[in-house]
């Protein structure tokens, strides 16, 4: 990951994306008092990823609250919390484990100001730890964010960089709804330059992390930073890909996408959740119905994940979901027309 | 707790009043009486509209269970909250809504306390405290938890009441969301309107246990079993439990045991139950029936003014009705509106 | 839906799509023993939508078996109760219920033959009563297939006509794997041939509903008769349009849709669910990937519900999702090449 | 109920003598001991293998709690089934799996029991009953309740136990499947392993119930605690509910306090509990320990029969270590076998 760890070497400050994320919770509870912290042994223990970390030491028990292994109903309350005038920030463990919750994500908090016909706001933030390449097998290591993408009264993110980690998570504080953040877990411990003090990254933009001209690919989390490392590879063959980094999910940004797609005339879509109804479907499929449609020079092309739960063992794993080869592979063949 | 004492029990002269009458004073035991009507003039108002297709979709009817409704909340102020239930009509209006916006909605219309979107299983009145029906059985209880929790934290004084029936006692979520309040010692009250069914499930065939009550001690709070048709001794255990939670106590698991006497929606073929055990129901444990003779026992009401309160009410159910009707539908091009909070 | 109704009268008995269910139910409880039914108050009320009817009569509360309301319990009760032997159908009352049950449905029933490397099987069927249409709002209306259909290790149907929700539901019971089957609600009622007896349709073939050259619809469920009543209008004006039901959506007939689309070269799709990342995204994805890419003449045109959750009021609960004049529309458009 | 009566008070005379000594006979008393040395060898070995990079991911050891798997399991055959957690290495072996396969399958071989596919979290043997660990807390608890009704309805007299942790008792999947085993009566027993946290929340800080096992009466069933680093009452419990299971009386619940030794998993801090517990715990409540002690006391084995069956322990660790080393790792190209049903 050291090609992609390099361009963002734009700043003088460095931190990991997990630091990053605590610091953005730690200026949000600063500035609101509404502001805490829910979730299962993120006090004491600091969270499983310790993303929370030494907080319940600055800001104490009551706004970094441990719950017992209640998911549903841990959810629930805080639904309840945020209807009624506080800001939430929920931790599931592992987004798998929101497989438990959906009722109040989804039934709740999603629909609830639609239902009451806008007498309500549910400004809620979740965050779920997300992903594969832990060894965690199938339980621990799933990529969900497509479930909640479909769900309209949700707005969904998955920040890829230390710097988007943190100015999302501000933005999704302040965000009036319900904002889902999905988190790679082997981000967590990625560096980067993260501003100082507050600053907001506006949902609903993707960002264009690498220009190109030659094909586009639109990557999501994790796969943002194989993909560009694949770029650079790319280069070295005279193949320039532009990598836009999808950033959110729901509303996903069309306009970025479709304006470099009428420009490179390519596309591939590398997300790490199971391929078949994945992110890459919507983007292909957004961008078949557009007026992209009429410059694309070859099929669209996917890269997701295998249809199959993640394996334990780490060659497998791998094998699972995209890798840098896979990424560069693939590029090169679309962009040199190969099929 | 109240446990089984019977208000019948209570001479007029005083000391030994049931609750209700040692609490409030005649107006406000006439308006507890009032609301009682209006809900099941509400909903018989909301059952006929159905029934000449003004009103599509399904609805749920308390009628049978009012004295629980009322009861429960006469003891919560308008700061306080509750969550309700797929079947909860009666909350909206015990809590304080109006039921021409109440029939609005109803009807889909504008004016509607959802603006049209939410309908029978979504009604709200949040200006009253009413977080809102819930279609999902159980998803109102951590919610309510929720807004205890806010209630502590900001230490606004509040108390937040969750309804919810028999049949919801059996969904993990009741069992997530008690067992938070305790530990957190919110300002909760978790009603269980036990009707004997859920849907045609009774409780003997779904519960493991014959009180719902009973599984409070797994929460290490009180549980009580209240007579869920007469009013008296819902309120007094509501009271308790209000007080309770608002001296900063905890939790308490009310058991309402009551009855609705309509099928449990408009599918039903009510075949789970004998014609018998609803009449004697109705004839005999009628909250109402229940309510006014006791009223006109102690003297705080005669038949002429019981007559007048009827009439006053359906006077309000025609207005409602008629105001639902002549209120504008919403427009199509605001489909997606309310989605999410428009930028202000 | 006359139009539709009509073409599926091509044999002489007519049952509803809830009675072919019922049918399908019994049948399957006559020839084996390891079959039975478990759900919210399918015995003596017959099911909130009449499905199993008076079968707790014919075949006794042992076999006809009502729950508690305990989605997450009583599917994992289903899950154990098909790893050890039975072979369990599982009625939810809605299909929105299932959010609760997610956890046994997708970490467990779905992966664990997988985790178990072989070891067990899951013959687990579930059904979903979906859709929009009866004025019961956003909590009990809403069209979740596709959560389901991006989980390796379950296969999900849509049956669209009487005769196939009962070969679909035949062979997702003789199935070892745990098969989800996505009813519609406005279907339970609606009339259509059924052969007598056993038989069953497969999982994982889509069905022509009628052949055409000028493009090719691909809807799911009660959309195939919107569809089919839009095409009979579309031969009107001289666009003789393919329809296909898609009838499995995991695995997807991949095939006959690809053929299809190679064929006409005009790709429309039409589905219920919300439209950002429904069952139309992937079928539009699947085709751009495909070599039907260099067949393609326009835009893959996508008809979704609406971003919102599902509204009570009547006018606004059908604006939500694709009505016949709509799809009749956008197909003719798609046809003359209007954009 | 077996409740708190100490195993200590027993006199070597016969009749006094702990439930074990009267149930089994001398062999199987000696692999009663040789079984808990397995699995706590086997865990240091399998932890000794991650530290030296030879197994990845995470792994949740239940040193310490040794006596709680093998003594509840004592009264289970083959065909009774069990379903474990994440912390289940002990459950596993204890009811009868080969370490071999257990290793290769943490070392991600095809020779094991997952074919590589599992790992430690997914460990099962399902020809011992084993229905499998689960990275789902509480997961399993509703698959034991349908293990047990396919019990049930095929008459198989077989009992079902499902293991879980302390922190479990707050999913709404305990809840559920307590209720539906209750009302159904099935053969299941429910075995809570309380070793005081979940993860780093102490039982005080997220159950409102002191003794989870009294939540047992909110779901009609016997709720026993017994102290789960004694053989003798673990198992003498768990025959108990295995009998009432199987003579068709239904459910229990079985709370077995005990500790774990290790962190949680492999990222633990140990920051929720003090060095002076975790030492009192190792020191004068070892249940291996305490296990030899009474053996000893009771003449059943010597220092040099427990030595002799360290050693025989720590070969087949060995062994087991080696074949998994030697093993296959899987193909990259079956990476999608196994998702379904291969047709025969
Ligand atoms: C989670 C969930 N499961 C099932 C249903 C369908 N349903 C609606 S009301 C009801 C019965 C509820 O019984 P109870 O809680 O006793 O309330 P009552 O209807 O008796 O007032 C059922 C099964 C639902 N709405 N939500
Ligand atoms: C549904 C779910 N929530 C959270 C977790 C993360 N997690 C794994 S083990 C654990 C603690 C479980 O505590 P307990 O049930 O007491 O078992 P113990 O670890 O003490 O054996 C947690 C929170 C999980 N695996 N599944
Ligand atoms: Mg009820
Ligand atoms: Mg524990």
């Amino acid at each position: 990951m050291d090609a992609a760890t390099k361009t963002l070497e734009t700043g003088t400050r460095e931190l990991t994306y997990a630091q990053a994320i605590q610091e953005a919770m730690a200026i949000a509870m600063e500035r609101d008092e509404r502001v805490f912290l829910m979730g299962e042994d993120i006090g004491v223990y600091g969270g499983a990823f310790q993303v929370s970390g030494d907080l319940v030491e600055r800001f104490g028990p009551e706004r970094v609250m441990d719950t017992p292994i209640s998911e549903l109903g841990g959810a629930g309350v805080a639904v309840g919390a945020a209807l009624t005038g506080l800001r939430p920030i929920f931790e599931f463990q592992f987004s798998d484990f929101a497989t438990l919750a959906m009722e109040q994500i989804v039934n709740q908090a999603a629909k609830m100001r639609y239902m009451l016909g806008g007498a309500v706001s549910v400004p809620l933030v979740m965050r779920f730890p997300a992903g594969s390449g832990t060894g965690a097998a199938a339980q621990h290591s799933q990529s969900l964010e497509a479930w909640l993408g479909h769900v309209p009264g949700l707005k969904v993110v998955q920040p890829a960089t230390p710097e988007d980690a943190k100015g999302l998570l501000l933005a999704a504080i302040e965000d009036p709804d319900p904002v889902m953040i999905f988190e790679h877990k082997l981000l967590y411990k990625m560096k980067g330059h993260v501003p100082e003090g507050h600053y907001t990254t506006p949902i609903g933009k993707a960002d264009i992390r690498r220009p190109g001209t030659d094909l586009t690919i639109v990557a999501t989390s994790i796969m943002v930073h194989k993909a560009l490392e694949a770029a650079e590879k790319l280069a070295g063959e005279g193949i320039e890909a532009e990598v836009i980094d999808l950033r959110t999910i729901r509303p996903m940004d069309r306009r970025t996408i479709i304006e470099s797609v009428c420009k490179t005339s390519r596309l591939l879509c590398v997300y790490e959740a199971v391929k078949t109804l994945g992110i890459g479907a919507e983007i292909s499929a957004l961008i078949a119905e557009s007026e992209a449609f009429d410059y694309l020079d070859a099929p669209i092309v996917r890269l997701g994940g295998a249809e199959t739960p993640i394996p334990y063992n780490p060659d497998l794993e791998k094998a699972t979901v995209p890798q840098v080869d896979g990424i560069f592979a693939a590029a090169r063949d679309l962009a040199t027309g190969v099929r | 707790m109240t446990g089984k004492a019977k208000a019948g029990t209570a001479s007029a002269n005083g000391r030994n009043l049931p609750f209700i009458y040692r609490r409030y004073d005649h107006a406000q035991l006439r308006e507890a009486l009032r609301k009682m009507h209006l809900i099941r003039q509400f909903e018989e108002g909301a059952e006929e509209s159905y029934m000449r297709g003004l009103i599509h979709g399904t609805m749920h009817l308390s009628i049978g269970q009012e004295a629980s409704a009322v009861g429960m909340c006469m003891g919560l102020s308008n700061e306080d909250q509750i969550t309700s239930t797929h079947r909860g009509h009666g909350h909206c209006i015990a809590k304080g809504a109006d039921v021409k916006r109440m029939f609005a909605e109803f009807f889909g219309k504008t004016t509607g306390y959802c603006r049209g979107r939410g309908g029978s299983m979504h009604i709200a009145d949040v200006s009253t405290g009413n977080l809102g029906a819930n279609g999902i059985v159980g998803g109102g209880i951590p919610i309510a938890v929720g807004a205890a929790l806010t209630a502590k934290k900001l230490k606004t004084g509040n108390v937040v009441m969750s309804f919810f029936g028999d049949g919801a006692n059996n969904e993990g979520a009741f069992h997530e969301a008690l067992n938070m309040a305790a530990i957190w010692k919110l300002p909760v009250v978790f009603v269980c309107e036990n009707n004997g069914y859920g849907m045609s499930t009774s409780v003997a065939r779904s519960t493991a246990v014959k009180d719902i009550a009973d599984r409070a001690a797994a929460y290490d709070m009180p549980g009580v079993i209240v007579d869920g048709n007469t009013l008296s001794e819902v309120a007094e255990a509501s009271q308790q439990a209000i007080d309770r939670a608002r001296a900063g106590e905890g939790p308490t698991l009310i058991e309402s045991k009551t009855y609705r006497y309509r099928g449990h929606s408009k599918s039903d073929r009510n075949r789970y139950r004998s014609k018998e055990e609803i009449e004697e129901w109705m004839n005999s444990r009628d909250p109402i029936a229940l309510y006014e003779a006791e009223l006109m026992e102690f003297g705080i009401i005669d038949r002429a003014g019981i007559e007048a309160i009827h009439d006053e009410v359906e006077r309000e159910i025609a207005e409602g009705i008629e105001f639902a009707k002549q209120s504008p539908a919403p427009e199509i091009a605001n489909l997606e509106k309310y989605v999410y909070t428009e930028p202000a």
